[in-house]
């Protein structure tokens, strides 16, 4: 019967309902009071704030990203910024494109600061960036193929814990450092900026803000179904149970190692989406995305909202964000005290970020409930 | 006690919620940019506490057009696209008439296209690599033309330089005011081997390496110089390495496009007597105004040792040049201030006049200046004349033919005098 | 050039016609000194240079010390010295009178820039010739030698005869030698590259350089034997000079690689104890540095009279100031997250960005200054070319110092033993009755003032400002994670190593390069070794 | 490149160790050293196919060690190890060696706390052990019972939706050894079974591994004496790194090599 059905489905997907219809309103309601409401009225909700909300939801998958590897696979990357910059990238060259000869220099070929320094062409880096779907393919490509060299080399020699941490905090370092050079060919520490349009409609206008905002929380939706999807998988089981004791799981059979990466890799391109649908709405990307302190900040979030709760991680990007956001405008002189202070005081009081606040004892009570509700669906499933 | 901050903050919001509702009305707002925190707060700090003064001086007056002026003070945090951010908040959620603020070409950059789209109003008060003129920005810093050129001139001529070392940080300033005076030697008839360069990394610390290189350099026989783009952080290391591997003024003189007053205070001096510095003012320069000026911001800040410098100059101007634009076009509205703005004229504190160009840049005198012991900068040469800001540069071949002009009939940031078209800009 | 020597011309003028007058023209032209300015003081200076009277040493001294001031009121000429007390002891050029001390504000001074300076610097040289220092007489040698003229070597010729002191000859030898390449025959040319062969100075180098360029212009078969026989010899001579520059820049290179690692020995030992031994994340370990430069920046401003010897109480000063914040975290924070270091790295992060804006507030943000003690700076001149500066010599010594301190330390001391215990098996311990929360705490604080001396030391040769520590934090833990986690050694051979890497690369690479060559190479090594260079091997490790 | 990240190992699944000679673990002349001590020393040993056989020996013995190198954990300086006559264990790692058929229980006894009971045994099942199929793997009906049988065999119906964290210390050690069934290996590695555990549960694992030695062979490692006296039927005594005796519990108690260098130390230990 259908209730029956409804109740399946609340326990197949847990949270994922939730999660989504939280988004779907959210931008419902964000694009409608922008466009609808002019702005005087009560209603309206301003630019500023649909772009600063879309910022946030970038955030948010890039939490959800990091969430992905140490809440469920326990790797604690100090290094996701550099795919979020990747991705970022990747969009900027495209956006760089899409300026054509409207740059200052007129230039058609080539984007502003190329002309500056007086180079000829561009670069093969740059080639097919004025395509959309290479564009595409390379947000992915790009952080991927990163994630997919460094794992397979730091998993398969077994580097583990706090010095896969300080790697990755080495490699997304080395990385800002080369692309602050202006020899890189992207733009140096001024990066990529002054972008035009996009697919030819002008990124300054209301609906293409909106368009961008509705995508991005699309994609974070879908990355949140997929990560759900991932980690309530046997495939999911397997990678918490390398979390827990890695050593057993290879003796009962399995490679971490290829687990290990194979995660790495999609949280790598997850970062890479949000860092593609983050330019066109902040309108810059430049090297100090590549910071590690920025990579730091992105565990912070999903430190505060959880570890080991997908929306956990996408609570602690809000609430985090949004604290700065609001923290550098009212006490511009205080506000690192402020955000300092929570950072310590949620790591003491809260160990299991806001979305663990419930005691872990009834918690595991709840597991219980779960995984028999779960193999009692198996067990449907089996007789039928 | 964290808790308490935040429960402090909660109600500074509601408060100044109900500030804003109350004054929006009768006060003018002034958009202060400046990060108050990260790498960049050591020298934009001071820019902020400056359009604070400023605006406290102009209330004392009266405001402008019988309205109080109400600053509005955010901290984009050296972050970059936290300053577009903010940008768009103090425009669309702020509602100001003006933005005082960025310091670094990455944040001005990010800055742009939010100004723009908006149509706002900022100055920008820092020497920059020119390269760029926009409708709605008003650069009040030197141009290369303004501190790059004379001072070169000046080490060719006054000193007798023949050879060359330009040393810059990686990024963009550094970068162009080298090419130009890279091309500006060339053109003067230098050789490729008396002209070396190196760029080093933001923040660098070991200076080692480098300063031994230039050591070499130095020792070939002919009298060399060294032009310093390096970039806040990274200049303490340099000059102490500079005194401690005993390089003098005399025997190679540095002189800095980025070092001035506020940095020297930083750090001690002694060891880096007679080394230059270029720019369109120096607190040492004595004139009416600079006492005046000088006092007033001991008195603001409370503290006798606080120094101020070029930027600030530049600051001032802007305040008064827009402060005037105001009165002149009897509103605060973007495009009339705009257009008001071309053509006035305020006194500068080295005891000459400030003139805006057509080109949204200034007319300024070149200071060169010696350190002293006292971290002061003695002139040692200047400029006959002020000299007028150029946004493009005509030793680049990119924009030798470009110029900007922001009047009928050309009204462009970049117009190509070739094909007398405006390029690019799409509005 | 010119100028000066139409300056030496009439000084040797006047100084034949020496008259009784001689003195009153002097004080005459004193008196004109405060009525120049910049465009036409020379002139003057150098008719003060030709006058001959045993004044002039000094005035033209003063005159480059920048202690040449003029009494606003009565344009009277003094120099100055600073007295303890901040105002300013004043002596008359002319006449006996004494005067009252006097602030800086009274009076104005004579002001040069550094052409004048290079050219009184010139005179100077000549009448120092007779000076009664050997060191003196050295310097102004060297003078000459790096821009001579005629009349210069003319005077050492004068006194090479009378000259005592051995070094002083050989320089001016040395001197006489590369002039020969100015005025010479080519048979003097050719003795004189033989003579020189063995000489550094950049000068002698150069000549030549010159020289041989010259003869180069020509073919071979335009070239008398003299020429050939002179070119030969130079070739031979320039590459002889070459070789012994190579060797010269390779032992420099690694004196800047060991001072570079020095440095970051001492940022990262810190660490080795906090995170090797306990196990924490410290993300506030380059906090500490940076509190350790601020103490320094204190205790100058506390003893502004014993700058000298401020680094002798700032060291236990700043380690006992971060080593008791460290203690606080310790205490406050970091015990309620026993064994979840990762959680460690979150919480001392957000302490981290406490402790920056609190130096923001209390010190502004603002670089602060922090001299440097007379006897840290200067550079050691072993050679022309090759010198050490005294503040990277003594940095070297001080880190190793400290590393050795700190071994023996851990090996030695009981509560070393308790520290190592600890950080062996906690539970171990305690069973044996050591008390692990005192030991964590220590260990802590320990770690901490380390790094709060490695400020001191920091505060000497870079910005003391809030964002200090975040620019080493890195690098710490790289060297430590490269050298293998809980040994002290492998952070000493690692901070060295990478120091040196980076010092050899960076004249190739460039600095930028360099460093990300560096950090990958680090990346690549881990990989390979996942332990660092010294793991923990055996089954424990496991 | 996920694909072959996923499951490169699929021709491995079918590995089987060649017993004709009724010997399924050949391990000869093997020598292991942690910087300098010899942990083992050119030790052999040869297991028959489904035998119950008994390793004792002192802490340091050796006897963790030659468990590490079966398995693959540990390599050997010197030495061959086989799993049958073919199969050259020291060229496969854990994880091949494991799905070879070779299961292995550690000293203290380690589940996945945070996976309930039945996910562990779910993990453990004999299968594809790569990431795709695992990706869209859905439990069949045979896995299912399989997994109720082995829950009946380790006794721990009741507690199959518990949290193995949650477990009692000997629930934990069953738990392994029902992970290892599930596993279907020809060869169980059991270190310390009994260690923590009450008298009745002692008894309990102890019928366990007797009942399961035939279609499986089982290695166990034991101080226990009691317990190894009550099941074995051939014990091994290993003696810094090499083995010293080998025969009956009877012949190795009256061995008087054993008596003095093992038994002696034991009781003094006891």
């Amino acid at each position: 019967m259908i209730p029956q059905s409804i109740q399946d489905l609340f326990k197949k997907f847990g949270s994922l309902p939730v999660v989504v219809g939280c988004l779907f309103i959210t931008t419902l309601y964000v694009s409608v009071c922008n466009l609808a409401f002019s702005e005087g009225s009560a209603l309206h909700v301003s630019t500023y704030t649909v772009t600063l909300f879309g910022k946030y939801l970038c955030y948010a998958l890039l939490a959800l990203a990091v969430d992905l590897v140490w809440g469920y696979c326990g790797i604690l990357s100090l290094g996701h910024g550099a795919f979020f910059a990747l991705g970022g990238y990747a969009m900027g060259m495209y956006l760089m494109r899409q300026i054509g000869d409207r740059g200052v220099y007129g230039n058609p070929e080539l984007p502003d600061f190329m002309v500056f320094l007086n180079w000829e062409s561009l670069p093969w880096y740059w080639a097919g960036s004025d395509s959309f779907i290479w564009m595409i393919f390379m947000v992915l490509a790009g952080p991927g193929l990163l994630a997919y060299i460094f794992g397979s080399m730091a998993f398969r020699s077994r580097v583990s814990g706090v010095y896969l941490s300080i790697m990755t905090q080495a490699m997304t370092y080395a990385l800002m450092l080369a692309f602050f050079r202006n020899e890189m060919g992207f733009g140096g520490n001024n990066g990529l900026t002054d972008f035009k349009d996009i697919l030819g409609f002008s990124l300054q206008s209301d609906t293409t803000r909106i368009v961008l905002f509705a995508l991005t929380a699309l994609f974070l939706a879908l990355g949140f179904a997929l990560c759900h999807f991932i980690v309530n998988s046997k495939m999911g089981r397997v990678v918490t149970a390398i979390r827990d004791s890695e050593s057993r799981v290879r003796f009962i059979g399995y490679k971490p190692e290829h687990y290990k990466v194979w995660i790495f890799v999609v949280s790598a391109m997850l970062a890479g989406i949000a860092g593609a649908m983050y330019v066109p709405q902040v309108g810059i990307i430049n090297p100090g995305e590549f910071s590690p302190l920025n990579s730091i900040e992105m565990v912070i979030w999903v430190a505060i909202g959880g570890r080991g709760s997908l929306y956990g991680a996408i609570i602690g990007a809000l609430v985090v964000s949004y604290a700065k956001t609001r923290f550098t405008a009212i006490m511009p002189e205080a506000w690192l005290y402020a955000l300092g202070g929570l950072f310590v005081l949620v790591t003491l009081l809260l160990p299991k970020g806001i979305a663990g606040f419930v005691p872990s004892v009834l918690d595991k009570f709840k597991q219980a409930k779960k995984d028999k509700s779960i193999a009692e669906k198996r067990a449907a499933e089996v007789k039928s | 006690m964290k808790l308490k901050k935040l429960i402090a903050a909660s109600s500074i919001i509601a408060t100044s919620m109900v500030a804003q509702m109350a004054y929006a009305a009768e006060t003018i707002k002034v958009g202060v940019l400046h990060s108050l925190s990260g790498t960049m707060a050591i020298s934009e700090t001071t820019l902020k506490d400056t359009v604070l003064m400023m605006i406290e001086e102009q209330n004392k007056k009266g405001g402008l057009l019988g309205k109080k002026l109400e600053p509005v003070v955010v901290d984009p945090a050296s972050n970059w696209p936290l300053f577009a951010e903010k940008t768009r908040e103090l425009l669309s959620k702020e509602k100001v008439d003006v933005i005082f603020g960025c310091w670094t070409s990455v944040s001005r950059k990010s800055v742009l296209p939010v100004i723009e789209e908006l149509n706002g109003l900022l100055f920008y008060p820092v020497q920059y690599e020119g390269e760029e003129s926009s409708k709605n920005v008003f650069y009040t810093g030197a141009a290369p033309n303004q501190q790059a050129i004379p001072a070169v001139d000046y080490l060719m001529n006054d000193i007798g330089a023949e050879r060359w070392v330009l040393l810059g940080t990686d990024y963009v300033y550094p970068r162009t005011t080298n090419k130009i005076l890279e091309a500006y030697l060339k053109a003067k008839g230098v050789q490729d081997k008396d002209i070396m360069i190196n760029y080093t990394p933001f923040g660098h610390s070991d200076w080692q390496s480098i300063v031994a290189e230039v050591k070499k350099f130095g020792s070939a026989g002919k009298k060399t110089a060294v032009v310093s783009t390096v970039n806040g952080d990274a200049n303490v290391p340099f000059y102490k390495e500079l005194g401690n591997q005993g390089i003098s003024a005399e025997d190679i003189p540095v002189v800095a496009f980025s070092v001035g007053e506020e940095e020297l205070s930083g750090f001690d001096t002694s060891p880096l007597v007679g080394h230059l510095a270029a720019w369109n003012y120096f607190q040492s320069v004595e004139s009416e105004e600079n006492e005046k000026f000088i006092a007033q911001w001991k008195k603001f800040i409370g503290d006798d040792k606080r120094v101020t410098n070029d930027p600030m100059e530049a600051t001032y101007i802007g305040f008064k040049m827009w402060a005037k634009a105001v009165e002149k076009a009897g509103t605060t509205e973007v495009d009339a201030v705009e257009q008001a703005m071309i053509g006035i004229t305020v006194p500068n504190l080295t005891g000459g006049t400030a003139v805006m160009n057509a080109n949204h840049h200034l007319s300024k005198p070149v200071l060169i200046g010696e350190i002293q012991e006292n971290g002061q900068l003695e002139v040692v040469w200047e400029t006959p004349d002020t000299v007028i800001g150029d946004a493009w540069s005509d030793f680049l071949p990119s924009s030798k033919n470009l110029i900007a002009d922001w009047t009928k009939p050309v009204n462009c940031g970049n117009f190509d005098i070739t094909s007398a078209k405006c390029s690019g800009q799409n509005f | 050039m010119l100028r000066t020597f139409c300056l030496i011309f009439t000084m040797l003028i006047s100084a034949l016609s020496a008259t009784a007058s001689a003195a009153e023209d002097f004080d005459a032209l004193i008196n004109q000194l405060p009525h120049k300015n910049l465009r036409n003081i020379t002139p003057l200076l150098e008719k003060i240079a030709a006058q001959d009277d045993e004044r002039v040493r000094f005035v033209l001294t003063e005159i480059v010390n920048g202690d040449l001031y003029y009494l606003k009121s009565n344009k009277q000429v003094v120099s100055i010295r600073k007295t303890p007390d901040g105002d300013y002891q004043l002596t008359a050029i002319i006449g006996e009178q004494a005067l009252e001390n006097q602030s800086k504000s009274a009076m104005k001074k004579i002001r040069t820039s550094n052409r004048i300076r290079s050219d009184i610097r010139g005179l100077l040289a000549q009448l120092d010739l007779t000076h009664k220092k050997e060191a003196v007489r050295l310097a102004a040698v060297k003078q000459i030698l790096d821009d001579p003229n005629s009349e210069s070597i003319a005077l050492i010729k004068k006194h090479l005869k009378t000259e005592k002191s051995e070094d002083v000859v050989q320089l001016m030898e040395t001197a006489m030698a590369v002039n020969q390449f100015k005025t010479g025959s080519v048979q003097e040319k050719t003795s004189a590259t033989k003579a020189l062969k063995n000489s550094l100075e950049p000068s002698v180098r150069n000549a030549m350089v010159q020289e041989l360029n010259r003869l180069s212009e020509y073919k071979n078969s335009e070239l008398s034997e003299d020429d050939k026989a002179l070119k030969a010899a130079l070739t031979k001579a320039i590459d002889s000079i070459k070789q012994k520059r190579s060797i010269y820049e390779f032992i420099e290179n690694l004196f800047f690689g060991l001072s570079l690692g020095s440095v970051l020995l001492l940022a990262a030992i810190g660490l080795a104890i906090t995170f090797g031994v306990m196990g924490v994340i410290n993300m506030a370990h380059g906090e500490m540095i940076m509190l350790g430069a601020y103490t320094t920046y204190v205790v100058q401003q506390l003893f502004p009279q014993w700058i000298d010897y401020s680094l002798f109480i700032a060291i236990p000063a700043a380690f006992i100031v971060s080593g008791s914040v460290g203690i606080l975290i310790e205490r406050g924070v970091i015990r309620f997250l026993k064994g979840r270091p990762l959680e460690t790295l979150l919480a001392t992060f957000g302490i981290s960005l406490i402790l920056q804006q609190l130096v923001r507030t209390i010190f502004s943000p603002l670089n602060r200054t922090v001299a440097a003690p007379e006897w840290m700076s200067g550079s050691w001149q072993i050679n022309p070319i090759f010198s050490i500066t005294y503040n990277r010599l003594y940095i070297v010594i001080f880190a190793l110092a400290v590393f050795f301190a700190l071994l023996a330390f851990m090996k030695r001391s009981s509560l070393g033993l308790h520290v190592r215990a600890v950080a062996q098996n906690r539970e171990m311990a305690r069973a044996l009755s050591v008390r692990s929360d005192r030991v964590d705490a220590i260990t802590f604080g320990l770690g901490s003032g380390i790094a709060g001396i490695a400020g001191v030391v920091l505060s000497q040769l870079t910005n003391v400002g809030p964002n200090l520590g975040q620019s080493y934090i890195i690098d710490s833990f790289l060297v430590v994670v490269f050298g293998g986690v809980g040994n002290l050694w492998g952070t000493l051979v690692a901070a060295m190593s990478l120091g040196s890497f980076n010092k050899f690369l960076e004249p190739l690479t460039g600095s930028v390069l360099a460093n990300i060559i560096v950090l990958v190479g680090l990346v690549l090594f881990i990989q390979k070794r996942p332990k660092g260079l010294f793991p923990q091997k055996g089954r424990a490790a496991e | 490149m996920i694909n072959k990240a996923g499951s490169p190992l699929l021709e491995e699944e079918n590995i089987q160790p060649d017993t004709r000679h009724g010997v399924i673990l050949y391990v000869e002349d093997v020598s292991v050293s942690f910087d300098g001590f010899k942990a083992l020393n050119d030790l052999s040993l040869y297991i028959n196919d489904g035998e119950l056989r008994c390793l004792i020996g002192a802490n340091g013995a050796g006897k963790t060690t030659l468990m590490d190198v079966i398995t693959g954990k540990t390599r050997p300086d010197v030495g061959k190890v086989s799993f049958g006559q073919q199969v050259n264990l020291l060229d496969m790692d854990e994880a091949q060696i494991a799905r070879a058929g070779i299961g292995r229980k550690f000293q203290k006894p380690t589940v996945f706390e945070m996976l309930t009971v039945f996910e562990n045994l779910e993990l453990s099942l004999a299968g594809d052990k790569g990431i795709w199929t695992n990706l869209f793997h859905k439990l069949s009906g045979e896995q299912k019972d399989e997994i109720d049988k082995i829950l009946q065999t380790i006794g721990l119906q009741k507690e199959r939706f518990m949290l193995a964290g949650a477990l009692s210390h000997g629930q934990k050690q069953w738990l392994e050894i029902g992970m290892l069934l599930a596993a279907k290996p020809r060869l169980l590695l059991v270190d310390e079974p009994v260690a923590g555990m009450t008298a009745q549960e002692t008894e309990r694992t102890a019928e366990l591994l007797t009942s399961l030695a035939g279609e499986h062979s089982v290695v166990v490692v034991e101080h226990d004496m009691a317990f190894v006296r009550s099941i074995a039927r051939k014990v091994t005594v290993l003696h810094q790194g090499s083995v010293l005796a080998e025969g009956s519990m009877s012949e190795i108690q009256t061995n008087p090599e054993v008596v003095r260098v093992y038994l002696g130390e034991d009781q003094g230990a006891a």
